[in-house]
């Protein structure tokens, strides 16, 4: 086994000069649930910058309907949000509206569930011959099936022809996921968002779409937001990382210096709770059994002061806003502190009155 | 474009042997075709509805006599020269029974094609637009529902009367889509948040294309159902709405035989099969259409397929 | 709640929508209750009289649409329905109200009866799936359910009343006795409907079976199923409270609007078996445009389904605690 | 030479065996052809024992799992081989003769604890109805019981009468493991029961069920795709790969030193948050249809080291370091000593 | 009437069968018509009529009336009612009553359904006398006055407030049955005891079940369970007859009007002469009788007059030197003479190339009437006239008929026990309306100066040789400018059972119109009929 990590770290461009390739400000989304009449609104996502470079790959990680999804599909132009502005190479994506086309053959995006992103009724390449054709006028015909043979097998679908002609019901979970990137590819897009493109493989076809992400980013300059459950394949792959909590980011920077100075509290429990194989300890972590908060009309104050062990008076009040802690590191609680020790487990807290 | 990168990992791997025999898996029309020859349900329910299309295709070769003529005396029961004998009128039973195919066939047809359309339009319109165009549109079908058909029907034919069978299409369209339109709203609302969808939108597809080529096409099956059901549907009601009249009792179908063997009191006065055997022949078409929903049924739901295997092996 | 006040709005809208049909479709056929009236005293009547009758009916020809239609709802909610065209002069909601008991008796017992046996056979033959008795109850049922309903009441008729003198082949109750309570008008009541109630639970059973077994075969490969069995619980109980009771819920529905198809499409059976509903009514109302009845009649209808479906949605709130507590 | 007499019975140093299992399949009836799903699986559990099973998706898991607690509905049938439990063999028994072993005995958490809740029960419901079908209780009895256990999972009794679609989807499956409890058997069969679980509950669920588990010494099967859970958590391993067991060992001897090159190959591609930061390799090629398995060794179109032999027989299972078993030619001694069987058949990359 | 009536055996019960296609609303309203209620189950049986005139042939009897005269040139009408007559609540009747029904009428339009007060001007009663003023001579009059009016008593009814829409549930009448029960299912009368004309009525009980559709009601009869029938049976010899040979009788006695074929005298092609005259020759009258209602209407003729009840009136040589009568060459030669010439399908079409197609409207519900329609259309195509029949509701047929839209309709007109009626109501001018406007009764939209002079002088004599005459000039119009196309006669539909009741009207004792749905002579009838 081959430590590359030397050569796979620090190949973030240096935020003050790099152009942003793709920018959010204040991304908002909420939806209305319960009945008809109903007022309820779900804050699905609250107030989201984030900041996506060239030759980037950014992950974003969150519990479970944290909303990271939802910062994906907001990205891809499928929920027009509630609030905020999505600017692409310094141009606002509402003013795009009408010729939305251009951007969706620039920023592409790869659904979290690789078996009902495909048609069942077509075969699996539908989507990739569409996508040519409307984005790809320029070829004829027999230049649109050169050019997807050449796609499916830059994503190690061979041989080519044959996976161009297989049905969705014939692919495992991985030929899936991987016609899912060649979907995206295939009109040769600057940006890709992947949602837990790996999330329900196993570890083998997990590798090599990861391996396929950093093969991109390297040597094609494809940027990608990278939303995953799985911290240690973050890790693996990401320049930066991105925490999420209830629809919020609450920490944001290069990601080794996130896992290794996590500042949030959330981040801190999140890290501890990664279990890890090979770690000989057999110590016992405490339990946590508290349920994760509900955003439904959520009202000021920090998100995760119920499972906080350092809640002080002013999280009820206030929210926390993103403070820089460490070089291009920021953290959204009130309590952290640049020279805040990190390796603080968080106890069980007694349970304080939740909304 | 990234013509140097190729993270193939079945590339790597030599193959050393061909990686899979498998057999091409049958396209859908093999797999109708499969379900219906292993559904002996189906296969009976085909059999029945091919006779019957046959009968009504060669109707004019078919038939022995001209049906609207007198070419015996009136009532005569069954005899060589009329297999199931006459009318009051004297018409050839059979005949009538013969012709009378083509007018059921169609109004089941074409009804049942019309009220599919509908509840398509409706109902998958409905899912897939969502909003306030939904809860309208859904609040339409369930009214349409809720409020009872039949009266509807014979309020609409009654006042159109004597326009025959359009009339009858037209009526029986208009009240039997809801209950199709009603199965497939969900059914298109599941599809809606299902992310190949969102897939063609990202590609930048617009909606028509997105409803007509990427939704509809995965409703086949339950589209087949419908229409099935409708047609069924359509083949009673229309029975039902000539039984009483409200058709053209000049046109010449089953229901109109019914009508005119019952108004002539066929069973008690010695030409029974007049009633019987028209009431048979709408009977077996509905068997047949029915039998081949159950194996449509099969179809579109999966787990209702396949009988337990017999213990083989052991 | 909000579930229930959903549902009172449904109620209320479709109730809306169909006092508006049934005010807009006889207004929108050609011919007019004038019409139909000179038919019935065919060249005799003169103007003067047909304007007296014609007042006498309450038909205000000269009124505007919307005044007639603002009328109109005011004395439908008011229960005036006017007085019947066709029975004239008896007042519409007497003529209704002496039908709509034996429709909704007839109906009612039929539906509910095609409804409970036909689960009952459903889940057994889904549970024994494949089985000889699947094999050969299911397809059964369903040829049974695509007969006609009004030609097997004709058939019926010829068989058990004509060439067997063995049930009544009509009426009621016998037609020569007076509505009483009684035991032996009760059990009169009842060997009349048994005819018209077997036609109708015979074809009505098989949608029932089908339905019920393509539920209960959802169930069946539900985990929960699969786990009432792990956990060793008997098996009748594993096929009731698991599987068939939950197999049940979405048909519940389907059973109040069935109740409704009942009533209105008892018409056929009516006629063929002289039976002294509604369905007739119905008939005779259109025959001779008698709007007023028409419209209650129809009100009736849609009212009847209406409650069954609220009625469902109680049974359903009840056996389903998911419908209970949704937000 | 079957598998079962190469399975030790007798292991020093182990507790005394509570399951046997010996030389289990499962098909499939499919259309075309079957799926064998489990394919001659031997395996014994001893008493106490925390045993993982890890596989890729579709491998037989969960198959396994039924087939032992004899749950399988049609299409799937078991069609060879012995499950020994507590000395009853469960496959000649009759449905009503297994109703008593039920849940009293063993008892299983599915897969799916969304779906393995009667929606229209409640919780405590569902629980006496478990206890009342094995022995009669009152209904003060029933509700304590049921609280308790409910507790040991820690889940507030309130939640005795409330629906499953009120209770949160971790919620539920904490709650399904409470009924598990109910009689604390000798045996609870898991299947992912922390899937639907975030990294912090899962830990958390974890922690209770190894707690509980030494406090009344029952025996645990547990199933889960995730490397680093199990690895934390079981003390025996087994690594199951188209349908067959093809490594069982302690878990840190797997980890340690991993056998099977498609166990180095799970393991090779599980990346971790500590420690430095490693190139991964993926198992390249994808699991095969298993109703065409792949002649002899059913990894070769997969394995890096396939050799001469592989496509031709199946291996048998080798006890290269004397306790575990792999099922791999390179530990037979018989091929390894042939330069022909042993040829490989393609260079490494 | 019957026998001497010493002999008649009291008691029995007579059960009608007559499909109505209604459940009864049990009202009793002698005024109102419904299928369900009121004069047909009221007219004649509790409410009585002042002269009884049988339609079938103009007999003449007394009734709550001892007898009557015409003075001032038939400007007034005297009537001498009856004394000792009481109503069932104990009260007597008296000419105050009579004389109280006819100025009902007047306040209440909705009651007239007769039109009388068209044609009267005053109704007063002194002592037992009731006098009645024309506003001008109207003869034909008496049959509505005499014969459809039913005498309420005063005491009641003078309370009611609107007696139009009053269904009188509780009958207070003077007629010879009296309502012991009602139900939606069977209204059952028993014996008035104390009936004026004692010891009628004989029977005790009449009974009278409601039945949905003609099958159950034909099934009913066919099992015996009724003795009196109305009803059009199927092959009846075999349904009713074959199964009591002995004791069950049918009689359908022709009416008073026929089923005729009205064409539209406006439009082309049938306001030609030779049009309609062919299509007179080219009806086979009898097969259409045969097929299309198994012979029971009997084939009509051109003058419309009905045999055999108007023999007397029959202009037999004039119809005879005419000679209508199925003969398709007639036809086809006399089209060719009116410059019409076949095609090569077979049609005629005239010298502008207009193809001589029509369409015969008709309505739907009425099976036989589809029936017969369907084989005029076969003759009518025999002949080269491209016919096709249109089926419409009831309410379509009439709305159309009456506002002249129809090449050809078939319909029946209404009739009384003169020819006089028929004609009134299918030629008088009074009685027809430009196309759009709406017509009464002469739909063809005949329009002639000299037949409308004819039928006003008619209605101005008492004289029956005068009326004979105008009659007869009428036939002659008939025959010569055919404006109606009669088909089949009308019948009375007449089923019974001599099992249990005898002295049923039959062709040798027609003593009144013998349907139980004919009013008021089922009153007539059902005080006739006696226990066997
Ligand atoms: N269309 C929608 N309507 C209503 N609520 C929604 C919708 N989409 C998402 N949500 C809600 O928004 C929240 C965030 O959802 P999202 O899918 O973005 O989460 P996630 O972080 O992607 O979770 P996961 O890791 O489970 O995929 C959740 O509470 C979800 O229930
Ligand atoms: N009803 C079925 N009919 C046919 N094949 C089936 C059926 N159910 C499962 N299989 C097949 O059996 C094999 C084993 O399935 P099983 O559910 O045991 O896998 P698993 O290891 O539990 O997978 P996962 O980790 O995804 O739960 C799979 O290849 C699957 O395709
Ligand atoms: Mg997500
Ligand atoms: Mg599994």
């Amino acid at each position: 086994m081959i430590d590359t990590s030397a050569s796979l770290s620090d190949r973030s461009p240096d935020p003050a000069t790099g152009e942003p390739l793709l920018e959010a400000r204040g991304l908002t989304q909420h939806f209305r649930v319960g009945g008809l009449f109903s007022r309820k609104l779900l804050h699905a996502v609250d107030d989201v910058d984030l900041v996506i470079y060239p030759r980037e790959i950014v992950a974003l990680v969150g519990e479970s309907g944290s909303g990271k999804s939802t910062v994906a599909r907001l990205l891809a132009g499928i929920y027009k949000p509630t609030a905020g502005e999505i600017i692409y190479r310094g141009r606002s994506l509402t003013s795009m509206r009408h010729n939305l086309r251009s951007y969706r053959s620039r920023v592409q995006m790869v659904f979290q569930d690789p078996y009902s992103s495909l048609n069942p009724v077509f075969r699996a390449s539908h989507g990739i011959f569409r996508s040519l054709k409307l984005h790809r006028q320029e070829l004829g015909r027999r230049d649109r099936v050169r050019e997807a043979e050449k796609i499916v097998q830059l994503v190690g679908l061979t041989p080519a022809d044959e996976y161009l002609r297989k049905y969705p019901y014939e692919l495992s979970g991985g030929q899936r996921q991987r016609y899912g990137f060649a979907q995206a590819l295939a009109c040769g897009p600057d940006l890709i968002l992947a949602d837990e493109p790996v999330s329900m493989l196993d570890v083998s076809i997990r590798t090599g779409v990861l391996n396929l992400m950093t093969d991109l980013c390297r040597r094609e300059g494809v940027s990608f937001l990278y939303i995953t459950h799985d911290i240690a394949s973050a890790r693996y792959v990401a320049d930066r990382l991105l925490v999420m909590y209830a629809g919020r980011v609450v920490e944001e920077g290069p990601t080794e210096d996130v896992l290794q100075h996590p500042k949030h509290p959330y981040t801190q429990l999140l890290l501890s709770a990664v279990p890890d194989p090979h770690a000989d300890t057999e110590e016992a972590p405490p339990v946590d059994l508290t349920e994760p908060p509900r955003v439904i009309d959520p009202g000021e104050g920090c998100r995760f002061r119920w499972r906080c062990p350092y809640r002080v008076e002013i999280c009820d009040r206030v929210t926390p806003p993103l403070r820089t802690l460490r070089p291009h590191h920021r953290a959204a609680c009130h309590v952290a502190q640049s020279e805040m020790p990190e390796d603080i487990q968080i106890r069980r807290q007694p349970p304080l009155a939740s909304p | 474009m990234y013509q140097h990168i190729a993270v193939d990992d079945e590339a790597r791997v030599a193959p050393v042997l061909p990686q899979s025999k498998l057999p091409a898996r049958p396209g859908m029309l093999a797999r109708v075709g499969s379900v219906i020859l292993s559904n002996r349900k189906a296969l009976v329910g085909v059999i029945i509805l091919a006779a019957i299309v046959v009968t009504a295709v060669f109707a004019p070769v078919l038939a022995p006599y001209d049906p609207n003529a007198t070419v015996g005396p009136p009532g005569a029961p069954p005899s060589h020269a009329f297999w199931l004998g006459t009318t009051s009128q004297g018409q050839d039973i059979l005949s009538q029974l013969i012709w009378g195919s083509r007018e059921t066939l169609i109004i089941g047809i074409v009804a049942g094609l019309a009220a599919t359309m509908l509840a398509v339009l409706i109902g998958v319109s409905a899912a897939y637009l969502g909003g306030v165009a939904d809860n309208l549109l859904s609040s339409v079908t369930d009214i349409f529902l809720v409020i009872p058909a039949l009266p509807l029907m014979i309020v609409i034919a009654a006042y159109a009367r004597g326009g025959g069978m359009w009339v009858l299409i037209g009526v029986i369209a208009i009240t039997g889509w809801s209950f199709g339109a009603r199965q497939l709203r969900p059914q298109a609302l599941s599809l809606r948040n299902r992310e190949f969808l969102e897939s063609a939108r990202v590609r930048g597809e617009n909606s028509a294309y997105v409803i007509v080529f990427e939704v509809l096409p995965n409703m086949v099956s339950l589209i087949v159902a419908i229409f099935l059901g409708a047609a069924l549907y359509a083949i009673l009601a229309a029975a039902g709405l000539q039984f009483i009249g409200l058709g053209n009792p000049s046109d010449l179908s089953w229901g109109t035989m019914l009508y005119w063997g019952e108004n002539n009191e066929a069973l008690m006065t010695g030409s029974p099969l007049w009633i019987v055997a028209p009431g048979t022949c709408i009977a077996l078409l509905g068997a047949s259409v029915a039998f081949i929903n159950y194996a449509v049924d099969e179809l579109a739901n999966p787990s209702l397929r396949g009988a337990r295997r017999k213990r083989a092996k052991k | 709640m909000t579930i229930i006040v959903r549902r009172l709005w449904f109620f209320l809208i479709t109730v809306w929508a169909a006092l508006t049909l049934n005010f807009i479709l006889p207004r929108m056929m050609p011919g007019s209750p004038t019409a139909a009236l000179m038919a019935r005293y065919k060249g005799r009547l003169n103007p003067a009289a047909i304007n007296a009758l014609q007042a006498a009916f309450g038909l205000r020809t000269h009124e505007s649409l919307p005044q007639q239609y603002v009328d109109y709802l005011n004395n439908t909610i008011h229960g005036n329905f006017g007085l019947s065209v066709t029975f004239f002069p008896s007042k519409v909601s007497t003529v209704v109200l002496q039908a709509l008991p034996w429709t909704l008796f007839l109906a009612g017992t039929t539906t509910i009866i095609a409804f409970v046996l036909g689960t009952f056979i459903g889940m057994v033959v889904a549970w024994r799936r494949g089985g000889v008795v699947d094999g050969v109850l299911t397809p059964g049922f369903v040829v049974l359910s695509t007969i006609p309903y009004f030609w097997l009441g004709l058939i019926c008729i010829y068989v058990f009343s004509i060439s067997h003198s063995w049930l009544p082949m009509g009426f009621g109750y016998d037609e020569n006795s007076n509505i009483s309570l009684s035991w032996s008008f009760i059990q009169q009541v009842a060997v009349h409907a048994l005819l018209p109630a077997l036609t109708i639970i015979i074809t009505a059973i098989g949608g029932w079976i089908l339905t019920m077994r393509n539920n209960m075969i959802g169930t069946l490969s539900e985990d929960y199923v699969r786990m009432a069995r792990a956990k060793g619980l008997a098996p009748l109980r594993i096929m009731v409270l698991y599987a068939g009771r939950n197999a049940i819920l979405p048909n519940l529905t389907g059973f109040a609007m069935a109740l409704g198809f009942v009533v209105s499409g008892l018409l056929l059976t009516e006629m063929v078996f002289t039976y002294p509903g509604i369905g007739y009514l119905f008939l005779q109302a259109v025959d001779n445009e008698d709007y007023p009845l028409m419209q209650a009649l129809f009100l009736f209808v849609t009212l009847t389904v209406l409650v069954a479906i609220l009625l469902a949605d109680v049974v359903n709130a009840v056996l389903d605690p998911r419908t209970r507590s949704r937000e | 030479m079957s598998a079962a007499d190469i399975a030790v019975t007798d292991r020093p140093g182990f507790p005394p065996v509570l399951l046997d299992i010996r030389d289990l399949s499962v098909e499939y009836a499919g259309e075309s052809a079957a799926v064998t799903a489990v394919d001659r699986v031997s395996l014994q559990v001893g008493r106490g024992e925390f045993l993982g099973i890890v596989g890729e998706s579709g491998c037989g898991k969960s198959t396994l799992l039924f087939a032992i607690a004899r749950l399988l509905q049609p299409p799937a049938e078991i069609v060879g081989g012995d499950v020994v439990f507590k000395g009853q063999n469960l496959i000649h028994m009759r449905e009503k003769q297994l109703r008593h072993l039920r849940w009293r005995d063993y008892s299983v958490v599915m897969q799916s604890a969304m779906n393995a809740l009667n929606p229209v029960m409640t919780i405590g419901g569902q629980l006496k109805d478990a206890m009342k079908a094995h022995g009669r209780v009152s209904r003060r009895d029933a509700r304590l019981r049921g609280a308790s256990v409910l507790q040991l999972v820690g889940i507030d009794p309130v939640h005795l009468d409330s629906f499953p679609h009120q209770l949160s989807g971790g919620m539920r499956q904490r709650a399904m493991i409470a009924m598990a409890l109910v009689f604390t058997p000798d045996l609870i069969i898991m299947d992912e029961p922390t899937s639907a679980l975030d990294v912090v509950a899962q830990r958390s669920l974890m922690v209770q069920i190894k707690q509980l588990q030494s406090e009344f010494g029952f025996t645990v099967i547990f199933v889960t795709h995730d490397m680093a859970l199990v690895g934390r958590y079981s003390d025996r391993l087994a690594i199951m790969y188209a349908g067959q067991i093809v490594e069982l060992d302690t878990t840190r001897a797997i980890f340690k030193d991993p056998k099977h090159p498609y166990t180095q190959g799970l393991l090779a591609a599980y990346p971790s948050v500590h420690g430095p930061k490693q190139e991964l390799k993926g198992i390249p090629g994808r699991p095969p249809d298993l109703r065409f398995p792949p002649s002899g060794c059913r990894f070769h179109p997969r394995c890096p080291h396939v050799m001469n032999v592989c496509p031709q027989e199946e291996p048998d299972l080798y006890a290269p370091r004397g306790t575990d078993l792999v099922r791999c030619f390179l530990y037979d001694r018989r091929v390894m000593n042939d330069r022909h069987l042993s040829q490989p058949l393609r260079s490494e990359p | 009437a019957s026998s001497s009536t010493s002999q008649v055996k009291m008691g029995g019960v007579v059960t009608i069968d007559n499909v109505s296609g209604s459940t009864w609303t049990c009202g009793f309203n002698p005024y109102t018509q419904a299928g369900s209620a009121g004069q047909a189950f009221s007219a004649g049986i509790m409410y009585e009529p002042l002269w009884y005139v049988n339609a079938l042939n103009n007999n003449q009897r007394p009734w709550l009336a001892t007898g009557y005269s015409w003075s001032r040139g038939n400007r007034r009408l005297t009537f001498t009612i009856r004394t000792g007559v009481k109503w069932s609540d104990g009260k007597p009747l008296t000419a105050a009553d009579v004389a109280f029904t006819y100025n009902l009428l007047k306040k209440f339009k909705g009651l007239d359904l007769n039109a009388l007060w068209t044609v009267l001007s005053s109704v007063s009663s002194s002592g037992n006398k009731v006098v009645i003023n024309f506003k001008k001579p109207s003869v034909p009059f008496f049959y509505y006055i005499a014969d459809q009016t039913f005498v309420l008593p005063q005491h009641i009814w003078s309370k009611i407030a609107n007696p139009v829409t009053y269904n009188n549930p509780k009958p207070v009448g003077s007629g010879p049955f009296l309502l012991k029960s009602c139900s939606n299912q069977n209204i059952v009368y028993m014996r008035n005891p104390h009936y004026w004309d004692a010891p009628k009525p004989y029977i005790s009980e009449v009974r009278y079940p409601a039945f949905l559709d003609n099958q159950p009601g034909n099934l009913y009869l066919a099992q015996g369970k009724a003795n009196w029938g109305g009803q059009f049976i199927p092959n009846v010899k075999a349904y009713y007859l074959a199964r009591d040979t002995k004791n069950r009788h049918i009689w359908y006695p022709p009416s008073t009007s026929n089923v005729q074929l009205y064409p539209n005298l406006t439009a082309w092609p049938t306001n030609i002469l030779a049009v309609r005259k062919a299509i007179s020759y080219a009806l086979d009258r009898s097969q259409i009788s045969k097929l299309g209602v198994y012979g029971y209407l009997p084939p009509a003729n051109q003058t419309a007059i009905i045999l055999p009840n108007y023999k007397g009136w029959y202009a037999r040589g004039l119809a005879n030197k005419f000679n209508y009568g199925y003969n398709p060459s007639k036809a086809i030669s006399l089209l060719q003479a009116a410059g019409f010439k076949k095609g090569s399908d077979g049609i005629f079409r005239d010298n502008k190339g207009r193809k001589l197609s029509l369409s015969i409207l008709n309505v739907g519900p009425f099976t036989d009437w589809v029936a017969e329609v369907q084989i005029i259309v076969k003759n009518l195509k025999a002949i080269g006239i491209d016919a096709s029949a249109e089926n419409v509701s009831g309410d379509t047929h009439t709305a159309r008929e009456e506002q002249g839209h129809f090449q050809l309709t078939y319909d029946q007109p209404g009739g009384g026990p003169t020819p006089y009626y028929m004609y009134y109501q299918m030629l008088h001018s009074a009685n027809t309306a430009p196309i759009g406007k709406s017509a009464p009764s002469n739909f063809e939209r005949f329009r002639s100066g000299y037949v409308d002079g004819l039928l006003n002088s008619y209605s101005q004599t008492a004289s029956s040789s005068r009326q004979h005459k105008i009659i007869r000039n009428i036939q002659r119009v008939m025959l010569l400018q055919v404006p109606v196309i009669p088909v089949l006669e009308g019948i009375y539909w007449f089923q019974y059972d001599t099992s249990q009741i005898v002295g049923w009207p039959t062709p040798s004792n027609p003593y009144a119109t013998p349907p139980p749905y004919n009013y008021p002579d089922w009153a007539v009838v059902l005080t006739t009929v006696h226990r066997k």
